[in-house]
């Protein structure tokens, strides 16, 4: 009988690592479009940060940590992610306040046109990332599209076994991992395509946001006025009719915040004050800004931060500001490599 | 029982029947044979085998088949 | 004994009755259309591969709208009074959306820009919704068709979009 | 709910958790809850049916049984004084009541699955009589949804009632248990086709926890998988396309939808076998087996006793001998002889029986014309080679060494397996004529270059995918040679080497996580007998 026994331990073993072997194989590694890693990352700076920023591509293509850092000593992290839909920020939020009690939640209200589950490839791009958690559970039943089920983010390897057979030199490469990719959650975009196109959003059928991504807005701002957080809802500077902000969003969007106490800061508006030029600071021809464009709005964001919300300027504490000093070093390094 | 035999030998006249017991399952009669069989049986020596009684265990041998109509036959 | 089989005869009757009784709903409320527009001869519809189609329609200018984090992305073909909306996924590009945007162009109904209202519910029946912005939609087969209505309370502009 | 479905390895799981964890005399009550929760899974309508049929097939049972017992009773009493002819012809009345009511019984069960799988098949035939004719008002066909399995426990419960009639099985009294007979879950999909003396008793019985069994039946549920997903479901892929256009793929590619189709179907459906039987084996129940190595076999006729063995019992059983022996062929057989001789007259009754019995298999199989040809062909082949058979024989004689060497065997087992793949691809096309312009095809158009150029990976069979599917069916043949060669029962042999069977066993299941064709990629698909 003990033979038995030890014959099945040894099979499920090798079964064990036969399929570990192989999820790690067959995993996306995100190499030509790194956004799926983005989520990931925010855990080597877990822990420490002022500000945290969520959202979509807006976001994480918009505020650069290591210029707030710089400039104000604000410690704040990006935490970005492809069409993040609004309850997936919200669920992020709520993991990152496990451990976290930052001074301001920044959160860019795009994503509230998304009333319900959207895509499978952003859902796994968004959620594959997360670390297990109740949150975690939360967010992926609440992401879901129909020919979706748990079990497979569960076990990966049940979704992404076919990919077997279209193995690339990169999945073999990063097998145990790929480097990190964005600084802080911010994605740096070096290129300069200038925008040309002057058209506009076609009309809607129905300019009413979605109920939904209002409840979720609710339960944001409930948790950060439980942690003491300060929410500040944005709208990142976009110019071009795929990520048109209808004025009628805008309204009530400002609506609901007057309602509810809260700033809502529309940054299309102000590109003239903040000198963005959508002839050299965008790399997709005025969908996103690029790196010279996301500098200018963090400084001038930065400004805001410290003095209107009085984020503290914490250059001073010297364990932080050396942690702070190699993510800059970094940044600039990249920025030069990458130019 | 001679009439029997004469039944089975004008099928097969090459197989001695009163001794070899495994005609179906040694394949010697096939369902062909398993009909006129029946048929032959059924009007020669007035008894009507029913569908149920057509298994194997009954057709196997010269003596099984004998037994199989008596039984029929004095109920 | 009778008992049994009499019941069992009874279920079989109810079933028979259920088993044929419901009938889908038949009747004329959902338009059985599939909206389209007809442009140099060619039959444009939505939600077929835009290759088929548009090569034949003559000179067109094109403008890309990337998706972040994917190398999907829309376009779209601007065409004399008429533009078409694609979705670019792989190998495949769909049409998704045909627009119409000035009088030159008139829906198979005979609908165009500055058409009054009541034009657009006498040419499509009273079935329709109404959006927020006072547009009005008709929902066929596969496609549906909007009326958006500027501040003169005419047709602005029409949209067949996929459903 | 598909045997490849996330809910079914939950439900599976739970069954048997609860299946050892219930005492022992409520295991069958368990089953029955198991089976009807399965079937409403496909849906709540269905129920219907599966219940109406129960109730009528039990009634009637329990009522052909009583006038058995009545006629015997009376018999035994009566023994001494009533005569040998008095006695036959009180049990002739007995036994024409007990047929009449055994008739009403198949006739209403019978009578559901014509009227939900036929309808629509006779009435669009009937409307296009009609169009020949010109009269332009067609009947409207109402469109059934077939129920999951009606084929399949409609036949089990037919067979129930006609052995009850024979007294070969005793009517079941307890509804309940008899509603287990006709809905066991495993075998809803595709059968096997279980005869009530067997299945009844193991079904009521109580099963104590056996490790090792429980262990073999897991064996055979995986190994089922690994057939279905890796290999059938990955065919199923590639065939998709090129039947989707028949124009566009013909010749080479008929053909090679021919050798694909007969891989994928044996697959697909002892695949699906395997996991049933697996899974009656974990409950400590034995179904019988439905293929004997059916690719093995020499001739059609050895075909049909090795594929689908329970359907081919079923129809010899309840088809082909009553209708060869019931009195109005015994008189055709006796008035063919007159008229024809000895030689051809016998052949004649066995000829209809065999036609007649043919053309319900393939109605049974499909409510189409590829099915009914289908089952004329498969006839056809068999009366030919019945007939061919003394020509065979002579052929023997002449050349005893050749005709016992290996070569020969093999020659003829590739014969009867292209023949069958041929037959069986009337199940893909759309109708007969598309099917014959196909086989045609295959010998005219000569573009067998087209397979080894880029257009197969274009099909779906690229070159990963091919390896993946020749690696497997590679190793399923492998074992089934060890399976012949052997002759006892694999597992049994592996019993005592637990290392090795155990990481085989791990094996199969890696295999079937990283190589099946199942989830999101792939658009899971029902049993090929599913529909049925």
């Amino acid at each position: 009988m003990k033979k038995k026994i030890i014959a099945a331990v040894c099979a499920v073993l090798l079964a064990a690592v036969l399929l570990f072997a192989t999820h790690l194989l067959v995993m996306p590694k995100y190499i030509e479009n790194p956004e799926g890693r983005l989520v990931g990352e925010y855990y080597s700076q877990a822990g420490d940060n002022d500000v945290l920023f969520l959202g979509d591509c807006e976001v994480y293509e918009s505020f650069v940590p290591a210029v707030l850092w710089e400039k104000y000593g604000i410690s704040s992290y990006v935490r970005g992610s492809s069409q993040q839909l609004i309850w997936q920020s919200y669920y992020l939020l709520e993991e990152m306040m496990e451990k976290e009690t930052p001074k301001a939640v920044v959160f860019n209200v795009y994503a509230m046109k998304y009333g319900e589950p959207q895509n499978e490839a952003y859902n796994r791009m968004t959620l594959d990332g997360m670390k297990w958690s109740s949150s975690k559970v939360g967010a992926i039943n609440a992401s879901m599209t129909e020919d979706e089920s748990l079990v497979d983010y569960v076990f990966p390897i049940l979704r992404f076994h076919s990919r077997i057979s279209q193995l690339t030199a990169d999945d073999f490469k990063y097998f145990l991992g790929a480097p990190e990719v964005s600084d802080s959650g911010y994605l740096m975009q070096t290129a300069v395509r200038p925008m040309t196109t002057t058209r506009t959003g076609d009309d809607l059928f129905d300019y009413n946001l979605p109920s939904v991504s209002f409840e979720y807005l609710d339960k944001m701002r409930e948790l950060c006025e439980k942690k003491g957080a300060e929410l500040i809802l944005i709208k990142a500077p976009t110019n071009h009719w795929k990520f048109w902000w209808y004025d009628e969003w805008d309204k009530q969007i400002s609506d609901y915040a007057d309602e509810s106490g809260l700033d809502y800061i529309n940054f299309i508006p102000l590109c003239e004050e903040i000198g963005i030029d959508w002839s050299q600071d965008t790399y997709d021809e005025g969908m996103h800004l690029n790196v010279s464009g996301a500098e200018k709005l963090t400084d001038y964001f930065g400004k805001m931060l410290s003095e209107k919300y009085a984020v503290p300027d914490r250059r001073g504490e010297s364990e932080l500001s050396s942690a702070w000093q190699t993510r800059v070093d970094k940044y600039y390094e990249r920025k030069n490599t990458e130019k | 029982m001679e009439e029997l035999l004469e039944i089975l030998g004008e099928l097969h006249p090459d197989v001695d029947f009163e001794t070899t017991d495994g005609l179906i399952d040694d394949g010697i009669l096939d369902s062909l044979d398993m009909v006129t069989l029946i048929t032959e049986i059924n009007e020669r020596l007035d008894v009507s085998i029913p569908p149920e009684e057509i298994i194997p265990e009954n057709f196997n041998s010269a003596d099984a088949l004998w037994a199989l109509i008596e039984k029929l036959d004095e109920i | 004994m009778k008992k049994i089989l009499a019941l069992c005869i009874a279920l079989l009757l109810i079933f028979a009755v259920v088993g044929c009784g419901d009938e889908t709903p038949k009747g004329d409320d959902v338009l059985k259309l599939n909206f389209y527009v007809m442009y140099k001869g060619e039959q444009v519809k939505v939600g077929v591969e835009a290759k088929d189609i548009i090569p034949k329609l003559g000179e067109y200018k094109s403008e890309d709208g990337e998706a972040c984090g994917t190398n999907e992305k829309d376009v779209i073909y601007t065409l004399s009074g008429i533009e078409i909306e694609t979705h670019v996924s792989g190998e495949s590009e769909i049409i998704r959306q045909i627009k119409i945007i000035d009088d030159s162009q008139t829906t198979v109904e005979g609908i165009t820009i500055g058409s009054t209202r009541d034009e657009v519910i006498a040419a499509y029946g009273k079935v329709y919704t109404e959006g927020s912005s006072g547009a009005i939609r008709y929902e066929g087969d596969a496609s549906a068709i909007e009326f958006h209505f500027g501040s003169s309370g005419n047709v602005s502009n029409i949209y067949i979009k996929r459903r | 709910m598909l045997f490849t479905s996330y809910e079914f390895v939950a439900f599976i799981c739970l069954a048997f958790l609860l299946y050892y964890l219930v005492p022992k005399k409520a295991q069958w009550a368990l089953l029955l809850l198991a089976s009807y929760g399965f079937y409403a899974f496909s849906g709540l309508s269905n129920l219907i049916f599966i219940v109406s049929t129960t109730l009528v097939t039990w009634g009637v049972g329990l009522w052909v049984s009583k006038i058995r017992r009545a006629s015997e009773s009376y018999l035994a009493i009566h023994k001494e004084d009533l005569t040998k002819e008095e006695k036959k012809a009180y049990k002739a009345k007995e036994k024409k009541k007990s047929f009449s009511v055994l008739c009403l019984g198949l006739a209403v069960g019978f009578g559901i699955l014509a009227v939900i799988k036929y309808t629509g098949f006779a009435l669009s035939n009937v409307n296009s009589i009609l169009g020949t004719f010109g009269v332009e008002q067609k009947l409207s066909i109402p469109d059934f949804i077939l129920p999951l399995g009606i084929s399949f426990y409609i036949f089990q419960s037919m067979g129930y009632l006609i052995d009850v009639y024979r007294g070969r099985a005793e009517a079941e009294k307890n509804i309940a248990k008899f509603a287990l007979f006709v809905s066991f879950f495993p075998q809803l999909i595709q059968g096997p086709i279980s005869r009530h003396s067997d299945l009844a008793p193991q079904l009521y019985g109580e099963h104590s926890f056996n490790g090792s069994a429980f262990f073999s039946g897991l064996q055979r549920m995986a190994w089922g998988y690994f057939k279905k997903l890796v290999i059938a479901d990955r065919i199923l892929v590639g065939m998709k396309t090129i039947l989707g256009d028949t124009a566009e793929y013909r010749g080479a590619w008929a053909l090679l939808l021919i050798l694909a189709y007969s891989v994928e179907i044996y697959a697909d459906f002892t695949g699906g076998i395997d996991i049933t039987i697996g899974i009656a084996e974990c409950f400590g129940i034995k179904l019988k087996e439905n293929f004997n190595h059916p690719f093995t076999s020499k001739s059609t006729k050895e075909y049909w006793n090795r594929w689908h063995i329970t359907m081919g019992s079923w129809f010899t059983d309840y088809i082909f001998y009553p209708l060869s022996v019931c009195r109005p062929m015994q008189s055709i057989s006796k008035k063919s002889r007159k008229l024809f001789g000895n030689a051809i007259g016998k052949r004649i009754p066995v000829y209809i029986a065999t036609i007649v019995t043919w053309f319900l298999t393939g109605l049974w199989h499909g409510a189409a014309w590829n099915f009914i040809v289908w089952g004329l062909l498969n006839c056809l082949v068999i009366l030919v080679s019945q007939e061919l058979e003394p020509l065979y024989q002579k052929f023997r004689k002449a050349f005893p060494r050749l005709s016992s060497s290996k070569p020969y065997g093999a020659f003829m087992a590739a014969r009867t397996f292209l023949l069958m793949g041929f037959i069986r691809s009337l199940d893909c096309y759309r109708d007969v004529p598309t099917t014959f312009s196909m086989w045609l095809s295959v010998f005219t158009v000569g573009n067998y270059g087209e397979l080894f150029s880029g257009k197969m990976a274009e099909v779906g069979f690229d070159a990963a995918n091919v390896i993946i599917i020749v690696l497997a069916t590679a190793t399923v043949c492998l074992v089934n040679a060890l399976l012949v060669k052997k002759g006892c029962d694999l597992r049994q042999s592996l019993a005592d080497k637990p290392f090795l069977s155990y990481s085989l066993f791990a094996l199969v299941i890696v295999a079937i996580i990283i190589f099946g064709a199942y989830g999101a990629g792939y658009d899971a698909s029902d049993f090929i007998y599913g529909q049925f």
